[in-house]
């Protein structure tokens, strides 16, 4: 009989009912405390990792729910890119969001309970799930703006591909089925490895599932070239929402790429598929997304649309300690990903305040914010070049450490390409702080940023400098991670 | 033979229609084209013992699923100039060309018999009440009580959602999809 | 009986004609149901992996992935409303204010 | 020995989180207060942790100060931790002291301007990272400093970003040195791949070093080579030095301690810390050596008809720190260091005397303008040629010990050869032209600037002419620490540094240099005699050319016709002078700098630039905006995913 386990899910569940009571509560006060819902939603974040804190730990549901620490370490990436994205929307649902403020809160937080049912997956339906459940609250979200033209494009754009990419995704989740005769990943792993030696190879299907997942989850991390949404979508939706998708989500793709490929297929990194391991694929693949990302980055006006481009760069990068396949990989990929949740959401954070005060989100309109919000620049200075990778901000120490991973595990190349490309990155991030900074004429604009904001940008710019200078306890807590994998 | 016969002309309705549903300029006729192919779907689940899900197709894709699509298009109220002007030949070859290299590659895989004994010949006996009602239920409801649940959390999140963009705001009361 | 392999080459076409759906009709509507066969032809697949493997898991993961394409569906059904109401107009190809 | 060493970059940290929070909320006098007390403060400890240190035996001169354990990753142990040793300390104190007297030459010259505390707290930020620089104890912690430094100098270079050419000056900046950076990292990568450690003790231990690279072995001089990489983006060196001329768009204190003193020393600190490494690679070694050598004829020649005094400076800097290199490669690690620590003291006191020229100037900078300061500045213009005379290597000043010493390092070493030598020596000349031609055409001849000018020119404050006082002193002293043994010194300063360089001492071939050297004390003499006589004969050719002729030259061709070509008869030797001499010089150097300065090297990479921003423009046509498209691609990617793996696989 299977062991239900209920204390593990508690986070999940309290986290889901308190969705629906934000959007209950919205509807029962009539839709007349905008702020206090917001604060309410924030607080439910942060008790949620409370519990998390307190239930974890262990297995139930018959292995389909894992609450090891490479789930815990993702969960808390998930509450705190969901919190800081809540945080820096207030004046987002004061001015553009009339209706269905609960819903919008609801919604985020509905996309963060499926991202930690994914993380915790440990096994291809649920996994399949979680992953829609992460997925369609973001469609709803990105066409939140319903009368904005681009918003509600945006939504389209992502929807329409999204369910492409989630088709061919379970098309490979089907052979995966097929092939092993089970949907859980840790007997898939042996089911094929002995599938493997009583038929000397399992060949082309299994190139074809690896393939197809790798096609379904690239849409979520914007791989090249599944990323073409990216751009559009990150655009048109709301900032909170683009800051959520960049962050969130993708850390929820990182996430179900390490438990299927590193979980499920590690086996298969050399042996079977030699010369074409899913490694090599992947590694490919991450630079196309170094090269296409960082310098697609250079000629945008957009800050958002830069900061998309950024974002697929930066997945190259991370996938750079993804193909390392050790524990200093998986380590260095969660301490990275962990990092970029405070450079990513503080830069999100300070360009939804500055387009909810100026109605832009041109780079151009940066001009000269330095003089008129001191402060504000200061700390996108500081997000901008953790995203660069300048120490000591804590985004250096994260690509020291993938990049390390990638030497350590041979590819050099590919660790020279991430280096050089870095190089170009730094012209498109050095262009904005230069617009903040060395930029002279401009009517100055006041940026007022509501208290919420205020504790996003700290908690981002805190968490880079910290962390920067003393990365021990996270580096730590990921490399624990890897300890799932047994490396 | 027969049930050869059978799945041929299941697999040709099937595909047949699938053309035919994408081939149309007319959102109408593509939903009753999907449910005939879809139908011709269910007759291959019930050919591979899946009773159940094959009625399961009928009833949720035909009965809910594509009704939705159909009350949709009343909806919207949809006319031809909303659908576009003809495609360029050229455009529309290459795309074809690009799909059937995909089919070919996939043919390629599953012809490569690199498990002849399991996917080339004919599937082993399976037990009688395989793909029963009871025993999908049985799986469904222990087993895999977790992600069925996780469906419930899933489809709830697709009425809040649906009702929030489709609602007009502060015209009409209610108008969820 | 028929061998396995058929049933997987037949999903394969399936899911071939549903992805040309999706690359070539300009009509939002047809590319969402292109998309429901493409998620078919994949149940398709899993049936028949299940029959082949003698275990009924791939029913319930069938099961579920209609309650998942039902989600799509209503949701995607939602914002090509709502997209209609702002631009009188499914035709996919209109739609490019973002781009560059 | 363990000692409290954080304590010499924590005031200018302080400093600069005082004035960085407080911005716009403090008078002048406290900000200055604030950034000149921090760093006498850590000039002060420098002090105080230098007598530590020589307080110790000769081989235990190391102060160690672990702070805490930075990068923890299994293997992978990175420690935030200060190390002064011999060559740390001597670079403390250089970067601590000449900060010091900048900031105070701030305060006058900076006096005026608005971003007052903007200035003063990105330089604190820049004095901590330069000895966070000079101080850590592993690669990692130093390139810590190292990208700390680059970032105030794109900081500082553009201060007066209402000029678009000082944005676009700092911006350049800041990506070159991200190239040379590129290659330090992957450097670093493979020194930590092969050794397993970053750590000073460990990676550069000679034993450690031998037992993983193999003497000239491909991977050792991969990683010194990528390290010369960085080095050049940092100090300037062919290549990447395209963006230092371009610097001198920021406030001439700034280019005074960043781009002259201090952060471009950095490359040559580096070089020589990692001399083990570097003496194990002889092909790297030759590299250095020639691009150094290459570097200081070629910036050098520039210099001679640059009518911008700072540009005049700055290439000159340039030329100075390939002298640095060539030391460097040549095996005379501690030569380059003697050399980087008395070009500080004059090439700062340069730079502040051309700023003092400058703020008198009300900002103008183009010496054709200038002439006759000599009576108006007398306190500028007596340092300035101190400083003139120890650059050109006038015996007895400070340029001329470290010069010398390198010449003949060049001469003598197993590693030098006569051809560098005798580049060195012509650059030697060079430098002695161009900054008479600079000082006569500043400080001599007639005024040349308008009378609104004229009638402002005073001497400057003395808070700026009291640092250029304390320079002057440094600039004729600073080399008597090291005189070499033919002129009766026992050169103090390399025996100083003997200790960390280990790679030379325990190279065979390092020993026989050594030997060698010892010996050939008559040839010495002699071509130190010849270097200064060359000196000499340049620096009469200056004079020649911008004093006793300028008028000659000048005037005649204008007012004058054929009477006075008679009068003057000496008219037809200076036009052949001129022609044979100064009109080559001039239009070679223009040429060197027109064609290969302007339109080769900084074309590439400005070319480089233009390129990459095209295939930036080149791929936005696939975003088309358009769904289908973007469903094309996607499954157009999946299948030649597919298919490459079905054909390889």
């Amino acid at each position: 009989m299977p062991d239900y386990n209920l204390r593990l899910i508690i986070p999940e569940i309290f986290l889901f009912l308190w969705a629906l009571f934000i959007i209950a509560f919205d509807l029962g006060t009539k839709r007349k405390n905008p702020k206090l819902i917001g604060y309410l939603t924030m607080g439910g974040i942060a008790a949620t990792a409370v519990l998390l804190y307190l239930y974890h730990g262990g297995i139930s549901f018959n292995n389909m729910f894992k609450s090891d620490p490479l789930a815990l370490f993702f969960k808390v990436i998930f509450l705190g890119s969901a919190f800081m994205a809540v945080g820096s929307s207030f004046d987002i649902i004061a001015q553009k969001i009339k209706n269905h403020r609960g819903e919008f809160f609801g919604l985020v937080l509905f996309s963060t309970v499926g991202m930690m049912f994914l993380a915790s997956a440990g096994e291809l339906i649920s996994l399949y799930i979680g992953l829609e459940l992460t997925t369609i609250p973001l469609f709803i979200l990105a066409a939140y703006y319903k009368d904005d033209r681009i918003s509600v494009e945006a939504g389209l754009k992502y929807l329409v591909i999204g369910a492409f990419s989630s088709a061919i995704l379970l098309y490979g989740l089907s052979l995966l089925y097929g092939l092993s005769g089970t949907t859980d990943i840790v007997m898939m792993k042996i089911n094929l490895a002995l599938l493997y030696l009583n038929t000397n190879g399992i060949g082309w299907a299994l190139l074809m599932a690896i393939v197809m997942v790798l096609a379904g989850i690239g849409f979520k991390l914007a791989l090249v070239p599944f990323h073409m949404w990216a751009p559009d979508v990150y655009q048109g939706a709301p900032t909170p929402i683009t800051a959520l998708l960049s962050v969130g989500s993708k850390a929820a793709g990182v996430v179900a790429f390490m438990r299927i490929f590193i979980d499920g297929l590690y086996g298969f990194a050399d042996a079977v598929m030699f010369p074409l391991d899913w490694g090599n694929i992947v590694a490919v693949l991450a630079a196309a997304a170094m090269i296409l990302g960082n310098i697609s980055a250079l000629r945008q006006k957009n800050i958002k649309r830069m900061l998309a481009y950024s974002s697929i760069a930066q997945i190259g990068y991370v996938m750079v300690g993804m193909v390392a396949v050790s524990e200093l990989g998986v380590g260095s990929v969660g301490y990275y990903m962990f990092i970029y949740l405070f450079a990513n959401m503080g830069a999100f954070a300070v360009a939804t305040i500055f387009n909810d005060n100026t109605g832009s989100d041109s780079i151009a309109s940066y001009a000269g914010l330095s003089k008129s919000s001191p402060m504000i620049s200061a700390f996108m200075a500081i997000f901008l070049l953790s995203l660069a990778g300048i120490p000591p901000l804590a985004g250096f120490a994260a690509k020291f450490f993938v990049f390390a991973a990638g030497i350590q595990a041979g590819y050099t190349w590919l660790v020279i390409l991430a280096l050089l490309t870095a190089v170009v990155s730094l012209y498109y991030y050095a262009n904005v702080i230069k617009m903040m900074y060395f930029a002279p004429d401009n009517p100055t604009i006041k940026l007022n940023t509501p208290l919420s904001a205020n504790i996003v940008l700290i908690i981002g710019v805190a968490g880079l400098i910290i962390f920067g200078v003393y990365p021990e306890p996270i580096l730590n807590f990921a490399l624990d991670t890897a300890r799932v994998f047994g490396f | 033979m027969l049930d050869l016969i059978i799945f041929y002309f299941a697999a040709v309705i099937a595909v047949g229609a699938a053309v035919m549903m994408i081939m149309q300029r007319n959102p109408v006729a593509s939903v009753l084209y999907l449910v005939v192919s879809l139908v011709a779907q269910a007759i291959l689940y019930v050919q591979l013992n899946a009773l159940f899900v094959g009625a399961l197709l009928i009833i949720i894709y035909t009965g809910a699923i594509l009704v939705l699509f159909l009350f949709v298009i009343m909806l919207l109220n949809l006319r031809g100039e909303h659908f576009g002007g003809k495609q360029s030949r050229m455009g529309r070859a290459s795309k074809i060309a690009i799909t059937v290299i995909l089919f070919a590659e996939m043919v390629a895989i599953f012809k490569q018999v690199a498990i002849p004994e399991r996917i080339g010949t004919q599937a082993a006996a399976v037990a009688e009440d395989f793909g029963s009602v009871e025993m999908v239920a049985s799986h469904l409801f222990k087993e895999y009580l977790y992600p069925f649940e996780l469906t419930s959390i899933l489809l709830l999140v697709a009425i809040v959602g649906a009702v929030v963009l489709a609602k007009r705001d502060k015209t009409e009361k209610m108008e969820d999809a | 009986m028929i061998p396995i392999g058929h049933f997987l080459i037949l999903s394969a076409m399936l899911f071939a004609v549903g992805a040309a759906g999706v690359i070539i009709s300009r009509n939002l509507l047809i590319m969402l149901m292109s998309i429901e066969l493409m998620l078919n032809a994949a149940n398709l697949a899993i049936i028949a992996f299940s029959r082949m493997n003698n275990i009924v898991d791939g029913h319930v993961f069938v099961f579920i992935v209609f309650a998942v394409a039902a989600a799509e569906a209503a949701v995607g059904l939602a914002i090509i409303i709502m997209i209609f109401r702002n631009r009188e107009s499914i035709n996919a190809d209109n739609f490019s204010l973002l781009k560059r | 020995m363990e000692q409290p060493l954080y304590l010499i970059p924590l005031f200018p940290l302080i400093g600069f989180l005082l004035n960085g929070l407080l911005l716009g909320r403090l008078g002048k006098k406290t900000i200055s207060f604030i950034a000149c007390t921090s760093v006498g403060l850590s000039f002060l400890f420098g002090l105080k942790f230098f007598f530590d240190l020589l307080s110790l035996p000769d081989t235990a001169r190391i102060i160690e100060n672990v702070f805490f354990t930075w990068i923890p990753a299994g293997q992978f142990h990175v420690n935030v931790a200060f190390l002064l040793d011999p060559l740390s300390a001597v670079m403390v104190l250089v970067v601590s002291g000449v900060s010091f007297i900048i900031h105070i030459y701030s305060i006058g010259y900076m006096h005026d301007d608005a971003g007052y505390g903007r200035y003063f707290t990105y330089l604190n930020l820049f004095v901590f990272s330069m000895l966070m620089l000079v101080l850590a104890d592993n690669y990692l912690l130093m390139f810590v400093g190292w990208e700390g430094v680059g970032l105030c100098s794109y900081l500082l270079i553009g201060f007066w970003f209402e000029k678009k050419s000082a944005s676009d000056a700092g911006k350049k900046a800041f990506i070159v040195n991200r190239i040379g950076d590129f290659g330090f990292l992957l450097g670093m990568f493979i020194i930590f791949w092969q050794t397993g450690s970053l750590d000073f003790k460990t990676a550069l231990d000679p034993a450690v070093a031998h037992s993983v690279f193999a003497v000239g072995g491909g991977m050792i001089t991969a990683a010194t080579l990528l390290m010369f990489l960085g080095a050049t983006g940092k100090s300037a060196q062919i290549p990447l030095y395209v963006w230092l001329p371009d610097a001198m768009e920021g406030p001439t204190p700034v280019s005074a301690l960043i781009h002259a003193a201090t952060m471009v020393t950095a490359g040559v600190y580096m070089i020589a810390r990692s001399n083990v490494l570097y003496m194990m690679a002889p092909a790297t070694m030759a590299v250095v050596a020639i691009v150094g050598v290459a570097t200081a004829i070629f910036a050098g020649s520039i210099a001679l008809a640059q009518n911008d005094i700072k540009r005049v400076l700055a290439y000159s800097t340039v030329s100075q720190l390939g002298y640095m290199f060539t030391a460097c490669g040549v095996a005379a690690f501690s030569a380059g260091i003697f050399h980087l620590m008395t070009h500080a003291f004059f090439k700062a006191l340069l730079f502040l005397g051309s700023g003092s020229v400058i703020h008198a100037m009300a900002g103008q900078q183009d010496m054709r303008y200038m002439g006759g300061l000599k009576k108006r500045m007398p306190i500028t213009f007596w340092t300035f040629l101190i400083a003139t005379l120890a650059i050109t290597g006038i015996p007895g000043l400070s340029g001329f010990f470290s010069k010398d010493e390198i010449l003949w390092k060049s001469f003598s070493s197993d590693y030098g050869s006569i051809w560098i030598w005798l580049i060195g020596l012509i650059t030697a000349g060079m430098t002695a032209f161009y900054m008479f031609r600079l000082v006569f055409l500043t400080f001599y001849g007639e005024e040349r600037m308008d009378s609104h000018t004229r009638e402002h020119l005073h001497e400057s404050p003395k808070v700026m002419t009291v640092p250029l006082s304390i320079l002057a002193v440094l600039s004729v002293i600073g080399g008597y620490v090291g005189i070499p043994h033919i002129l009766g010194g026992d050169n103090r300063f390399e025996k100083f540094l003997e200790p960390v360089m280990k790679g030379v001492h325990h190279s065979v071939e390092g020993e026989h240099a050594l030997a060698s050297a010892a010996h050939n004390g008559s040839t010495e003499l002699i071509l130190m005699v010849g270097s200064v006589v060359l000196v000499a004969v340049f620096i009469y050719l200056a004079y020649h050319f911008y004093i006793k002729n300028i008028a000659a030259a000048g005037k005649l061709r204008q007012r004058f016709s054929g009477l006075h070509k008679i009068i003057y008869g000496k008219y037809f030797v200076d036009e052949l002078y001129n022609a044979v001499i100064v009109q080559p010089l001039v239009v070679g150097s223009k040429f060197l700098w027109k064609i290969f300065d302007v339109l080769i090297i900084d074309g590439f990479i400005n070319g480089m630039a233009v390129i990459i921003g095209d295939m930036s423009t080149g791929l936005r046509p696939a975003q088309s905006g358009i769904l289908r498209t973007y469903t094309t691609i996607f499954l157009v990617g999946v299948i030649v995913i597919l298919g490459i793996v079905l054909i390889f696989g």
